[in-house]
């Protein structure tokens, strides 16, 4: 199933000539931020102005999502707990603080600080101690071992702040973001659009755009005529459908970028008739997967075989989901003796999920079931699911750190039931055993074994319908290149050329 | 005049209170505790029961409208949920646009409308009137929020004679002004054509013909005055529509405007924005009529009288 | 204050007799047979009707059937209309969600309507204080721009195409009780009311027998045209995501999905925007006809 | 003032007052009333036509529907039949209603147009139980006999129908309960001559028949000098000279009796009467003017006429007047 | 009496009206004259047409659905029925001009009285601004109305009736006309002023000598008023006569009828005269005598064929077979009217 290669900017794109600098970068976006301050972003399109912009993290991922040095230049793993960063020099931030261990330190204190409230600690809630060694060197002592350190040291959550804000008004930061980035936060128009500007004093190479501007456009099709007109140049969401009118376009382009994310339909396992496991697996067998995967996102995204995507550590081939066979299907119903079911199918007003759940409800109809769908806005769709209240959901996990543990331990684990992510409200020791033993495990291939065991077992258990790995997809005009996606959904522009 | 001012305003009072008292018995029935919202996921019942003490939530309604009218009149209609700002804060921002747009798109309805209806009544039944009232009656039947793609794709994307979306110069503000106004003229044009009909039969416009007055000076000294006064009233109506209508245009051309917050905060359920959003509305919409009524009294004097 | 009443100048007589002011059915129904325009209107109204009802018979293919090897079809011998992106027959949707549209319009105005007459009706006969607070609080209701209330409601009740049909009822509420009142101050004072009240008539009667059947007309024309406003409010709402929910082939929300293929697969949005825009032309020209077959002023 | 003889008194206003708010055009602005009946008395005796005459706004609708209680009076006392009307319960004057009916100017406007004939006359019996349902249709036939129209008309709409005949429609209607008074509100104003003499023949026949009480509210002298036994004029909410017909137009009393006499046309060139032609128009009944309400168009006015109100006076039998110097203008 | 010239002069004028219901023959052929400084009645029942006429003399009829279907309106010699618009706008409000029954509805609401007139004189007369408003002053001043600086500046609503109906009166004789058509000027007012207005009208025409055209369906005003009367019925005239004359010795079965059913304010009469029956539809008028129907004389020939507008030896013109040579029926009318 992973087959499909990294990332592949389409041709305009890479093509176009480099040898304009300047100007000012319109991305156009569907929704505004809500709030600029890493430690309490809970959503993409805040993390996206932040992400390797404005801030800057200890390491970063590359485009095949392997981790690379960035404020840190190199690091060591001197025990099973203990990791050593070393610091890159003469970095300045935005606001003129210097960058060092001591930043470092600041920044990891008021993440962890109970009192901050962040959303985020609980990620980071493995490390005991940032240790400031020396201005240059800074060690992160675990209460345990934890193999994906450094993923989420990579993730948006991990940037890393300036001492100074943080000191003098961590409140501020909310609106007002000061890291060491390629890009130095202009002004925020709230609902309208937020500003960055080149950082002139950038410690890597400067980027060669003048300025960006993230603008809110809300209409699909507003967005794309943009782009299409040249009056904005890169929109980051598109509608699957639009696929073909880019490409026949001649004035845009578009970037596609395999995901770490993985979309599905789950099950709530606790509640009749989905506690019984055949009736379960029947509906398995009853959705065609490649036909949702082609018809509603018009073959965006691959087809999954687990709850982990290809790019996700963990990631197994050998997985293997139920296949389409409506006899098997009808045959399990009978089994279980449900007749003439009626299931509500929860999903949140995404127009694609929407589209899937109707698209569910038909083939199950070919089953004798009659799906109610039921579409809530993502709020309540969480609230809705955090409270068990849900038969039948759509929804997809997202991985920010790249790692398998993230998955498993979010979504299966019995403690992770309810909000932390197991709205299957699923629980089977043997698998929860495995998930702690799989998080010590510092043999990769070891571990890579291990989840693919426990992946099986849970399709076995048919606690969710694997459906597709996300791909991302940005659009853009011809007068843009040098952007490109990474797995995680980010935008990354700070090799950007405006064509004039 | 002064005097019907100060009465119009005191008048207005209990409008206003009425206003705020809906808003407040519609957020009532907000299923959900707005405490639990407010918390945020993984909160503990601590936090939530003393979030909602501090929002006063343990009270009687009575005593908690109350609050909620004098934060009004302090200038504090809570904050947002989605990003923690004051509402108020948020609205002023947007107001200003939404205002620009609905003046230019009632500017529009005021033109494009009379200008229309005079054009039909001067020749009722006429080829041209057929011709004007019909494209007014599909101006009124078509849904805004298509005629504004409609009109994006043809005079943006392909003729590409406006910017698509955006709130930035004069060019950005025709498409959704004229998208916003086009139904409006409508029914002004309408309005203005049967009012000139009507005031056409009166027995004072018989006495200036029995004067030898010209039929042009008929139409505009002595019909149009009189028929002008239903069609400010429906003028004032009409900019109400238009402000309901800023929810959908300002959505489709990307305007950063109280209509568009509105259905956003709708979508996000950050219900301090939504009420505030009304509120603020609506108070834009109760000034107007205000204004609208001293204009009225000031086209038609007779009214003094009764 | 008038101090001169104007005193009518003595009646035609063959007037009674040649041009009947107020219209039974009969004159009613020939004036407005008159009126093309009308008969128009009204042939399209039971057009859709007739498609609301027989819509199970007329669709060739089930409204809500995926088949998504058939997906985005341009209009053509097989689908009239095309598909959809997930293969559903637009015509055979359209058809459906006629039911839909129509039924949110007459529902809303329904429900409005019975509102606003009651109100309406009690404001005018009872006047004094009653009429007071009535009327201030349908001014309440009216200093709500546009369909802004409909939204808030609809943003408390969550959306549902029945929320959407009252949240725009209660918007034309006042609206009724507006037009009730004042046509019923109108009646009021007109001297059958004083003769039927001096004979001992009840309240109720004079109410229900005297009063409403002659204000029908304005209450009529009314709602014509209010089916009309809230069929594109529905529709609006729709759009917006906050009526109709899937796989409901509403117009509103059939044209809400349609947009994303504007430019691609424009039919998709094109079909159901005309169903809305000729139903909503159906309602406000036979309105208007009614309006000027009432209106015995109107005659040429 | 009853210096009733053998007649018997059937209706007695005393002191009756009507006014109205006026919608304020400011909230500082003192309460404003429109004083359209302003403390009148009189009475009506059993059989006779009392005519009220005046000109338009002296409130002489006013007075009618008063009486009728279809406008609460805000002071003074109406007895019927020795009870007072003002004080009766809702139900209790219900029941009353069938004896004091009301036949209306407009010929349009005071029969609903959506009910036929038969409809507009069943109603009225039911209400009041006048007439038992088995022996209603022989009723209407008998009713609309009296009023000269044809049995056919039961079935048709009150469109189809002139105004004459409308007015017809509406006196069966008003006879339909058996009434003891009548209140005529300009009940011919609207008609043609020649339709008008039909409509004054008729009512006239009707009293005979049926003993019938009129109270004719006119602004027609000549109307009401053809069917009145006695006159009253009303100038600005207030009585000015009432009287037997034959005594005030052949002896009025008052200077605005007088003018108003004088000014009417007389179809006969070869009458060359001597005009009184009164300044000005009728003032505002909002601020009436003090003392006289007449003074401001009286001829005769003095300082006096400003500041003292005349009251009512018998200055011949049964001829009363309100005018202080109607002694002197006499002789 | 001198002989004074005839300005005025209607003949076989009729004005039809076509609807979806048929044509409604308002005006269907009547002929009379207007002297110079002489006043014409015109009387007839609601809807006998007595508007119509006065509208057709000024072509103010509404069109369509109304036309002038033919007949001549002799003004001075020249016909106006035939004049093209602008030339017809010159004599209307200058020449000839009118007023109208209702003075609340007849004077523009929004424009203040004094400008109202001094739109009419500028119209016609050579005058700026300010002189047209000085004349608009001086002509109210001239119908009487007290402070007329004052009043110039007020919209009508500020005016009582009667004040409005001199308004009316004053901007019809701005531009000195020499024929006045009064649209039952009275009828909307109370008798005290109606005795005003009437007395005014009377003052104005003998110090301005102008012809005087009358409309009413008030048999008392015209006897107070006019020279001559017009008894118009159904679209007819079907009487013609010096007033004294039709008061004296009404001819017309109609007329006779009309009068005898009037209460009189100087007499006591037991019963009144009643006429029978109503008017026939405009739409469907009948083949003979219009008042056939309803005429206590009628006979054969009245239902077979109309009766021409026939010269009786003393001046009147009566349109009845009565008179006629043919006609061989009784005459008993004294009997009847009696
Ligand atoms: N409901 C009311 N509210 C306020 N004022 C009223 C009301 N009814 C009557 N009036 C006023 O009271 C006065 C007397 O009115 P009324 O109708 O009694 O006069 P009238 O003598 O019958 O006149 P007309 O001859 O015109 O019928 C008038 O000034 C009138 O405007
Ligand atoms: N616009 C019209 N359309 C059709 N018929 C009309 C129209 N105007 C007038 N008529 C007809 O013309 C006839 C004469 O009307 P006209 O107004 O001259 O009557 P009138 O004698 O002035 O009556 P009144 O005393 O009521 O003013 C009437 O029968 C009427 O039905
Ligand atoms: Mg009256
Ligand atoms: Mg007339």
């Amino acid at each position: 199933a992973c087959s499909t290669s990294s990332s592949q900017s389409t041709e305009k794109a890479a093509s176009a000539d480099g040898n304009s600098t300047g100007g000012t970068l319109n991305i156009v976006r569907l929704s505004d931020a809500t709030n600029l301050d890493p430690h309490f972003i809970t959503d993409i399109p805040s993390a996206n102005i932040n992400y390797q912009k404005v801030y800057e993290n200890l390491v970063k991922p590359d485009e095949d999502f392997v981790l690379q040095p960035s404020l840190a230049k190199e690091w060591t793993v001197i025990d099973d707990k203990t990791w050593e960063f070393k610091l890159n020099e003469g970095i300045t931030f935005h606001d003129g603080a210097t960058f060092d261990a001591e930043a470092v330190k600041a920044t990891f204190d008021r993440l962890l600080d109970p009192a901050t409230g962040s959303p985020q600690r609980e990620k980071f809630s493995m490390i005991k101690e940032v240790k400031v060694v020396d201005p240059t060197t800074v060690q992160f002592l675990l209460d345990y071992p934890y193999a994906p350190l450094l993923s989420i040291l990579a993730s948006q959550e991990g940037s890393i702040l300036s001492p100074k804000a943080l000191a003098e008004d961590p409140e501020s930061l909310r609106d007002k973001p000061v890291g060491t980035g390629p890009f130095v936060f202009e002004e925020w128009k709230s609902g309208q659009e937020i500003s960055l500007t080149r950082n002139e004093e950038y410690w890597g190479e400067k980027a060669s755009i003048d300025r960006v501007v993230f603008k809110v456009v809300p209409e699909d099709a507003t967005r794309l005529a943009m782009i299409e007109t040249g009056e904005a140049h890169i929109n980051d969401q598109v509608p699957v459908t639009e696929i073909e009118r880019i490409e026949a376009s001649s004035t845009m382009g578009l970037t596609r970028t395999e995901g770490l994310a993985v979309e599905f339909l789950g099950f709530n396992t606790q509640k009749a008739p989905l506690n019984d496991v055949r009736v379960r697996k029947a509906i398995s067998h009853a959705i065609e997967r490649e036909s949702i995967i082609s018809g509603v996102y018009n073959n965006v995204g691959t087809l999954a075989n687990s709850a982990m995507s290809p790019k996700v550590f963990g990631h197994s081939k050998n997985t293997k989901p139920a296949e389409y066979d409506l006899n098997e299907a009808k045959k399990l119903l009978k089994e279980a003796g449900a007749e003439n079911l009626k299931i509500s199918l929860l999903t949140s007003d995404r127009k694609e999920r929407i589209n899937m759940a109707e698209v569910i409800q038909s083939q199950l109809k070919g089953i004798g079931i009659e799906v109610e769908i039921q579409v809530v806005e993502y709020g309540t769709f969480i609230e809705m699911t955090n409270a068990g209240e849900q038969q039948m959901y759509i929804s997809g996990w997202g991985n920010a750190t790249g790692d398998g543990d993230y998955n498993q331990y979010n979504l299966f684990h019995t403690a992770s039931q309810g909000p932390a992510g197991n709205s299957f409200y699923y629980s089977n020791p043997e698998v929860d055993k495995l998930i702690e033993a799989a998080r010590e495990e510092t043999d990769d291939n070891k571990r890579l074994e291990i989840y693919e065991e426990l992946a099986q077992m849970e399709l076995d258990d048919a606690v969710y319908v694997p459906i597709r790995n996300y791909e991302h997809m940005a659009v853009h005009n011809e007068k843009v290149s040098g952007y490109w996606l990474n797995a995680a959904n980010y935008l990354m522009i700070d090799k950007v050329k405006i064509a004039e | 005049m002064l005097m019907f001012i100060l009465r119009r305003l005191f008048q207005t009072i209990p409008v206003i209170f009425g206003v705020t008292i809906v808003v407040f018995i519609i957020m009532q029935l907000v299923p959900g505790d707005p405490a639990v919202l407010l918390a945020g996921e993984g909160a503990t019942q601590e936090t939530i029961e003393a979030l909602r003490t501090q929002l006063g939530l343990n009270q009687p309604l009575y005593a908690q409208y109350i609050d909620y009218v004098t934060n009004i009149f302090r200038g504090d209609l809570g904050t947002s949920l989605k990003n923690n700002q004051p509402v108020l804060d948020e609205i002023m921002l947007r107001l200003p646009i939404t205002l620009e747009l609905a003046i230019f798109s009632t500017i529009i309805t005021i033109v494009l409308g009379m200008a229309a209806g005079i054009i039909s009544a001067v020749k009722p039944y006429s080829i041209i009137d057929t011709v004007v009232m019909v494209i007014a009656l599909l101006g009124i039947s078509l849904p805004s929020f298509w005629f504004g793609l409609m009109l994006m794709y043809g005079f943006s994307v392909k003729l590409q004679l406006f910017p698509v979306a955006g709130w930035d110069s004069l060019a950005h503000i025709v498409l959704p002004a004229f998208t916003l106004g086009a139904g409006g003229a409508a029914i002004v044009a309408r309005m203005t054509r049967s009012s000139m009909l009507e005031v056409i039969r009166q027995d004072y416009i018989r006495t200036a013909r029995a004067k030898g007055v010209k039929e042009r000076v008929i139409i505009y000294k002595h019909a149009l005055r009189n028929a002008l006064i239903p069609v400010i009233t429906v003028i004032g109506l009409q900019f109400g529509a238009l402000l309901g209508g800023t929810v959908l245009v300002e959505s489709i051309f990307a305007i950063n405007g109280l209509g568009r917050m509105i259905v956003d905060s709708i979508r996000m359920r950050d219900l301090p924005m939504v009420q505030g959003g009304v509120l603020v509305a609506s108070l834009v919409f109760v000034a107007v009529n205000l204004l609208v009524d001293v204009l009225y009294r000031f086209f038609n004097k007779r009214i003094e009288l009764n | 204050m008038k101090i001169e009443m104007d005193k009518e100048k003595p009646l035609l007589v063959t007037q009674t007799i040649d041009h009947p002011r107020q219209s039974v059915f009969g004159s009613f129904f020939s004036v407005f047979m008159e009126n093309k325009a009308a008969v128009v209107g009204g042939l399209i109204i039971l057009f859709y009707i007739f498609i609301a009802i027989f819509a199970p018979v007329l669709a060739p293919y089930h409204p809500h059937e995926i088949n998504l090897d058939n997906k985005l079809i341009p209009p053509s011998m097989e689908h009239w209309m095309g598909t959809d992106d997930k293969g559903r027959d637009i015509l055979s949707r359209i058809l459906y969600g006629s039911r839909l549209s129509m039924g949110v319009g007459f529902a809303a105005v329904a429900f409005g309507g019975f509102f606003g007459i009651t109100l309406g009706l009690i404001a005018g006969y009872y006047g004094k204080w009653l009429d007071t607070i009535i009327m201030r609080c349908m001014d309440v209701l009216l200093a709500f721009p546009g369909i802004l209330l409909a939204l808030a409601i609809v943003s408390a009740l969550g959306p549902s195409l029945i929320n959407v049909t009252i949240a725009v009822g209660a918007f034309s509420v006042p609206l009724f009780a507006r037009i009730v009142r004042g046509s019923t101050l109108e009646v009021k004072q007109l001297e059958y009311i004083d003769a039927i009240r001096s004979l001992g008539a009840r309240d109720g009667t004079i109410i229900f027998k005297h009063i409403l059947p002659n204000i029908l007309s304005p209450i009529i024309v009314q709602g014509t045209l209010r089916v009309a406003t809230a069929i594109l409010s529905a529709a609006g709402l729709s759009f917006l995501g906050l009526g109709a929910q899937p796989p409901s082939s509403e117009w509103g929300t059939m044209l809400s999905s349609g947009r994303d293929f504007l430019f691609t697969a424009p039919y998709i949005a094109i079909f159901p925007g005309l169903a809305i825009a000729f139903l909503v032309l159906g309602f406000n020209i036979f309105g208007d006809g009614l309006r000027d077959a009432f209106d015995p002023r109107m005659k040429k | 003032m009853q210096t009733v003889e053998e007649k018997k008194v059937l209706l007695e206003v005393s002191n009756l007052k009507q006014y109205f708010s006026v919608k304020k055009d400011s909230i500082f602005q003192p309460k404003a009333y429109v004083k359209a009946v302003d403390g009148i008395s009189f009475v009506v005796n059993e059989g006779e036509t009392l005519s009220i005459v005046g000109e338009s706004g002296c409130g002489k609708s006013t007075t009618g529907r008063a009486i009728l209680r279809l406008d609460e009076p805000t002071d003074g006392k109406v007895l019927y039949a020795g009870k007072n009307i003002v004080d009766l319960s809702k139900q209790e004057m219900r029941e009353l209603r069938g004896d004091l009916q009301v036949i209306f100017q407009d010929p349009f406007a005071s029969l609903n147009p959506r009910q036929t004939v038969k409809q507009i006359l069943r109603e009225a019996m039911t209400i009041q139980k006048s007439v038992t349902k088995p022996l209603q249709h022989d009723r209407m036939i008998e009713l609309l006999t009296l009023v000269g129209l044809p049995a056919e008309a039961l079935d048709r709409y009150p469109h189809e129908f002139s105004g004459g005949q409308r007015q017809r429609i509406g006196i069966a209607r008003a006879l339909a309960v058996d009434p003891k008074l009548i209140i005529c509100d300009e009940a011919v104003s609207a008609l043609d001559v020649s339709i008008q003499a039909q409509i004054l023949n008729l009512l006239k026949k009707l009293q005979k028949q049926f003993k019938l009480t009129y109270l004719f509210i006119s602004h027609d002298l000549s109307v009401v000098r053809y069917i009145s036994d006695r006159v009253m004029v009303m100038y600005l909410g207030k009585i000015v000279e009432i009287s037997d017909k034959k005594d005030l137009f052949d002896v009025p009393l008052h200077p605005y009796t007088k003018a108003l006499l004088s000014s009417i046309p007389v179809p006969n060139p070869s009458v060359k009467n001597e005009r009184i032609l009164l300044k000005g128009d009728v003032p505002s009944p909002i601020n009436p003017p003090t003392g006289c309400r007449f003074h401001t168009r009286c001829p005769f006015a003095t300082d006096r006429c400003k500041t003292e109100e005349p009251a009512l006076q018998e200055l011949r039998p049964n001829h009363f007047v309100s005018c202080h110097y109607a002694e002197e203008l006499l002789g | 009496m001198e002989p004074r010239e005839t300005i005025l002069e209607v003949k076989n004028l009729k004005t039809y009206f076509h609807t979806k219901r048929g044509i409604s023959k308002a005006v269907d052929g009547i002929d009379f004259s207007l002297k110079k400084g002489e006043t014409l009645g015109i009387v007839g029942e609601s809807g006998c047409g007595k508007s119509i006429t006065s509208l057709s003399i000024l072509r103010l009829i509404p069109t369509p659905p109304g036309k002038i279907e033919g007949g001549q309106v002799l003004f001075k010699g020249r016909d106006l029925v035939t004049l093209s618009d602008s030339e017809m706008r010159k004599i209307r409000g200058n020449e000839i001009s009118m007023i109208f029954q209702e003075p609340m509805t007849s004077l523009n609401p929004v424009i203040p009285v004094g400008e109202q007139i001094a739109e009419a004189i500028r119209l016609h007369q050579k005058m700026n601004k300010k002189e047209a408003r000085a004349k608009a002053i001086d002509m109210l001043k001239l119908v009487g109305i007290p402070s007329p600086e004052k009043r110039a500046k007020q919209e009508p609503f500020q005016l009582s009736g009667g004040m409005r109906q001199r308004v009316m009166i004053a901007m019809a004789l701005s531009c000195n006309p020499e024929v006045l058509i009064a649209d039952e000027p009275t009828t909307a007012l109370d008798v005290t002023i109606q005795a005003q207005i009437l007395e005014l009208i009377k003052d104005l025409q003998a110090k301005l000598g102008m012809g005087v055209i009358m409309i009413t369906h008030d048999l008392g005003v015209v006897a107070e008023t006019c020279n001559k009367v017009a008894v118009m019925y159904a679209g007819n005239i079907v009487e013609y006569a010096a007033t004294q004359n039709l008061f004296d010795e009404p001819k017309h079965p109609y007329t006779r009828g009309l009068l005898a059913s009037l209460p009189k304010i100087d007499e006591d009469k037991e019963e009144l005269y009643t006429i029978e029956g109503s008017v026939p539809s405009s739409y469907s008028m009948p083949e003979g005598c219009r008042f056939a129907s309803r005429c206590p004389f009628a006979e054969a020939m009245c239902h077979q064929k109309q009766p021409e507008l026939l010269e009786h030896q003393d001046g009147s013109k009566v349109r009845c077979w009565m008179y006629s040579n043919e006609w061989t029926g009784e005459k008993r009318q004294e009997e009847v009217f009696s």
